[in-house]
């Protein structure tokens, strides 16, 4: 068809590959993703209670992080913390190691990116939680500690479900930069299948696929939470 | 001085001292030889080339990609966005189908696949063109921006109220009319900080393209460390980050305080 | 408004549909654009690096000079394009470059998709560089342990494959040496001479060295499209002319590569055939 | 005797259904030239959407609807319904002012951009309109520097300079202040007397019953009863009518 060869997908070598690198993708994709949700909670948290000093440096951080590439910041944290003492030695062989892996720095350089805007995300959910509720709670006797996790967060965070979705889904995304640092996920082993077989565009053509459908049905599962957890007169934050 | 621009500036100079202080840290007593490393190197970083007189890439080529992709998202994804809310179902769900598969992609994938799909030498009319690597780059990035480009101005038109397309249609505005004279008049300043979030988003991105071949500051940077090894690494990376951060920073802030005015005036008005 | 959108993919489909790699013989269209277009490497001493000034210099890019003069004359332009392993032989099939003159080594794999032209240089395959206190000292014991390495490299697959190695690989050099420096891997596996020139700079050589040396010697040619006869012919005459006239043999020291009896003899044999 | 002359607008049997939702179940009704005519009825009886059809901005499932020489049912483009909306004009609850635009600016657009007429005309036709609604010294602000009242005179200035045949009303005070009603009554009040032909949706029923020539009662759909004023409002005799007019009178 259009003289395109898919015959390499019948290569056990290739499916396994793919198998492999799916995994890593999916694990990096998990581990961040849940990473960032939590980044998000208690970076909101430091910033709604104007936390003294960790409040401004969280703003800095956010500003730092959302502002800069996070394939920079990945080649930062995976080629320099070393150098600025992040590493250790190991005791069996007395060689100087990097604390982190080249699949930390990855999941480090998606939390710090999209962990900084979950903070945001989660932040405009909570401002949009009406007053009303808030001063109802208060005067009832709710402390702001108590509003907050009662009232204020639960609301926030089904909120911004819809916003949430697409930070997650630009984490699946944005990991396909792994292969960059060697991290064997599926474009690394993606990139490897390509140089050995020389289809270049059937190659990457599959790889895309394989990307869209994942966001995809993520994206559809999270329409479906979205609904399940949706309070009926609230509106969604977009 | 206002709030925000207090705040701005304490954000905007609290990063720059972050930086420096990992600079510091990093080299501590070799900070000045680190400095005039990056000082003999700051041209070929900026506009990729050895003096200031001619310009080869780096930043600048970031920004060149970024704002040819941003023209090009923009045009496309006008139309997108209108065929998105267009009367006939056939259209409009192909367009929505489209906008979800190009919002889906991921960006680094999608430069690959860009540069191997096109070919390097176009004839086109007899004419023989060469598709350089910026120029696949820039349809590259356009494919996911157009997507957000076209979500945006769906968003923006549907800001506009019913019954302004309802009373133009009934004064005998056309479609096409109705959307140039009186909705998009209407929409695009509510629309403008979401195009400036997008814009930094993909200025962002183009730091992606250091995979085709191009000669953006990052690939520049990768040239630079190869070439005076790899101790100054860290103050080269550390270099285009704060590039990165001085030119999207004050995007994404006037982007905020547009969008806060606007919020305002609505409630307002 | 969604009459404009369906034109697009039209126009689009329009301009591919006219679209094509142009079918006239390269070396006519070459001589006629009067520009040649070389693929190098640009991070890799000595073959193709940049100086101080960030001028890009090397052994092949002295070579690439040569052929290109020869070849679109004195007036015509030399368009030295980066590439690195990965993406070369794309690049060349896809017409962005006419030439590469990149490091490329001869196997059977590549001369299915490209031709060879005459070979220059005899370079020592992979070797290995590791710590000085390193327990590595033959291709046997890399069994499971983690080398940097390039992506597109020859050998990678026989170092997986043959040798059981874990490889991590990069796709350039300077990410490869940095991720060795920082303690990712345990040894670097790539190309000899650029190892051993990383082992003259200061503070490498004191700390490293060439734990085991390559099992093979690979010839290393230039790259050109396929069935391009005359243009092949028109660059391997361009080598062989260099030869003689001692390009290489200068080269070679010039850029602090020793000297090697394989440059010397083909500048002989070259002299001797008559060029 | 005189032949009699035929009704400016004529609806015969109109149905039209949103999804599974049928809102209009056969509606007939007829309105002859220079009479006004008002249209009553609980909300969601289809009242607005009769006046959304006779302009085209709905189209109906089946019947038929005639204005003057336009069989409006035959009208399938935008462009085909222009000369339509050239000879009805609509008035709509929420004024529907362009806010990007000014008040004189607002009047002349459609004028101007859509009927192409020449722009001296429509600007002194405009001004001479603006005038007679006593906003002559308004025409340079923007709608939202007008109050409601001010707003939906415009809006029907606006619809005037059309140059209609006909003009649709619909619930055109249900969003204004009640001190605003009636500024924008007494300027119907004026066009009823001039002889314009005026459809009107309300829920003013004392205005409906001063002004109107005859006034139809919609329920559930359908016409359940049409009469003139005085007989509708005094002598009901569908139950549901009366039990709508003991609920707003």
């Amino acid at each position: 068809m259009f003289g395109f060869d898919f015959s390499w997908l019948g290569d056990p070598l290739y499916q396994s590959w793919f198998m492999k690198g799916l995994a890593t993708t999916l694990l990096l994709s998990v581990v961040a993703g849940i990473l960032s949700i939590l980044i998000g909670i208690v970076g909101a948290a430091i910033l709604h209670f104007r936390t003294p000093f960790l409040a401004p440096f969280t703003v800095i951080l956010i500003d730092l992080f959302r502002n800069t590439p996070p394939l920079v910041q990945l080649f930062f944290f995976y080629f320099m913390l070393s150098d600025v003492g992040f590493s250790f030695t190991d005791p069996l062989t007395g060689a100087s190691m990097p604390v982190f892996s080249g699949f930390t720095c990855v999941v480090l350089s998606l939390c710090t990116f999209n962990g900084a805007i979950a903070i945001e995300i989660i932040r405009s959910g909570i401002s949009s939680v009406p007053s009303q509720t808030v001063e109802g709670a208060r005067s009832l006797g709710y402390t702001r500690r108590q509003v907050f996790l009662t009232m204020e967060l639960p609301l926030a965070l089904r909120m911004t479900v819809p916003l949430m979705t697409n930070n997650i889904v630009s984490i699946i995304k944005t990991s396909a930069q792994a292969s960059l640092v060697a991290v064997t996920d599926i474009t690394y082993y993606a990139t490897q299948a390509m140089l050995e077989t020389f289809l270049n565009i059937e190659v990457m053509m599959v790889l895309w696929l394989i990307y869209v459908a994942i966001a995809t049905i993520v994206s559809l599962g999270a329409r479906a939470i979205s609904r399940a957890v949706r309070i009926p007169g609230y509106g969604l934050v977009s | 001085m206002s709030r925000e621009l207090t705040h701005a500036l304490i954000g905007f100079f609290g990063v720059i001292a972050v930086l420096g202080g990992v600079f510091l840290a990093a080299y501590g007593g070799d900070s000045l030889d680190a400095v005039i490393v990056l000082t003999n190197r700051a041209s070929l970083l900026l506009i990729g080339s050895n003096s200031f007189d001619s310009v080869g890439g780096g930043f600048l080529a970031n920004i060149g990609i970024s704002l040819a992709s941003m023209v090009v998202a923009t045009v496309l994804g006008v139309s997108l966005g209108g065929a998105t809310t267009a009367p006939n179902p056939m259209v409009r769900n192909t367009a929505i189908l489209v906008v979800n598969l190009m919002r889906n992609s991921p960006w680094l994938v999608v430069l690959y696949a860009m540069l191997y799909l096109i070919p390097f030498r176009l004839s086109i009319f007899g004419t023989e063109y060469w598709v350089s690597p910026a120029a696949k780059a820039v349809v590259g990035l356009s494919v996911p921006v157009t997507a957000y480009m076209s979500e945006v101005f769906r968003a923006g038109i549907q800001s506009v109220p019913d019954g302004q397309w309802e009373s133009a249609r009934a004064l005998g505005y056309r479609r096409g009319a109705i959307l140039r004279r009186i909705i998009l008049p209407q929409a695009l300043p509510q629309m403008i900080p979401n195009i400036m979030t997008t814009y930094a988003m993909l200025f962002i991105g183009t730091s992606l393209v250091v995979v085709t071949g191009t000669k953006d500051v990052l690939s520049v940077a990768k040239t630079v460390i190869a070439s005076d090894g790899d101790d100054y690494a860290t103050a080269v990376y550390l270099f285009v980050l704060l590039l990165f951060f001085i030119y999207c920073y004050p995007i994404a802030t006037a982007s905020r305080a547009i969008e806060q005015k606007i919020r305002k005036a609505g409630l307002h008005g | 408004m969604h009459k404009t959108f369906w034109k697009m993919p039209l126009i689009l489909a329009t301009a591919v549909g006219l679209a094509g790699v142009a079918s006239a013989d390269q070396l006519d269209s070459v001589k006629e654009r009067g520009v040649l277009s070389i693929g190098i490497k640009n991070d890799y001493r000595p073959f193709g690096y940049l100086d101080e000034n960030g001028e890009v210099t090397g052994f092949e890019i002295d070579l690439a000079t040569y052929i290109g003069e020869k070849i679109v004359g004195p007036e015509g332009e030399v368009e030295l394009v980066p590439v690195v392993a990965s993406n070369r032989i794309e690049l060349l099939k896809a017409g962005r470059i006419d030439l590469i003159l990149a490091t490329l080594g001869v196997n059977e794999d590549r001369a299915k998709v490209i031709d060879f032209t005459e070979e220059f240089y005899n370079m020592a395959g992979i070797v290995l560089m590791a710590p000085n206190d390193t327990d590595l000292a033959s291709w046997d014991q890399v069994a499971g342990k983690k080398l940097c390495g390039i992506q597109g490299n020859l050998y990678n697959r026989a170092l997986q494959e043959t040798y059981g190695a874990e490889l991590m690989l990069f796709t350039g050099t300077a990410e490869m040496f940095s991720a060795y420096e920082d303690g990712r891997c345990v040894a670097v596996a790539y190309d000899g001479p650029m190892l051993n020139l990383k082992l003259a700079e200061q503070g490498w050589g004191e700390k490293n060295k060439i734990a085991v040396e390559t099992f093979d010697y690979i010839p290393i040619a230039g790259g050109a499209r396929k069935g391009e006869e005359r243009f092949l012919q028109a660059v391997n005459e361009a080598i062989q002319s260099a030869e003689a006239a001692n390009l290489l043999v200068e080269a070679e020291a010039k850029y602090s590569m020793g000297s090697s009896a394989y440059v010397n003899d083909r500048a002989e044999a070259a002299r001797k055939a008559g060029y | 005797m005189a032949e009699p002359i035929p009704p400016i607008v004529q609806l015969t049997d109109v149905r039209k259904a949103f999804g599974s939702v049928e809102v209009l179940k056969g509606i007939s009704m007829e309105v002859d030239a220079g009479n006004v005519v008002c249209i009553i009825g609980p909300s969601g009886s289809g009242k607005s959407t009769v006046l959304r059809c006779i302009n085209g901005l709905v189209s109906i499932n089946s019947g038929s609807i005639r204005v003057d020489t336009h069989q409006v049912e035959t009208l399938r483009t935008e462009k085909m319904l222009v000369p339509l909306r050239h000879d009805v004009s609509m008035v709509f609850q929420q004024y529907n002012l362009f806010p990007h635009k000014t008040v004189l600016e607002n009047v002349l657009m459609a004028p101007i951009q859509v009927l192409k007429r020449n722009p001296d005309e429509v600007r002194s036709l405009a001004e001479s309109l603006l005038a007679k609604v006593q906003l002559a010294d308004r025409g340079d602000a923007y709608p939202g520097q007008l109050s409601g009242g001010q707003q939906q005179r415009v809006a029907i200035v606006r619809a005037l300079a059309m140059e209609p045949k006909v003009m649709l009303f619909d619930e055109v005070t249900a969003a204004l202040d009640p001190e605003m009603v009636k500024e924008v009554l007494g300027v119907i009040r004026d066009l009823a007397n001039e002889g314009m032909t005026c459809i009107l949706v309300t829920h003013e029923m004392r205005f409906a019953e001063e002004i109107a020539d005859r006034v139809y009662f919609t329920d559930g759909g359908i016409i359940v009863e049409h009469a003139p004023p005085k007989q509708l409002f005094h002598n009901p005799e569908d139950p549901r009518l009366r039990a709508f007019l003991d609920k707003v009178l």
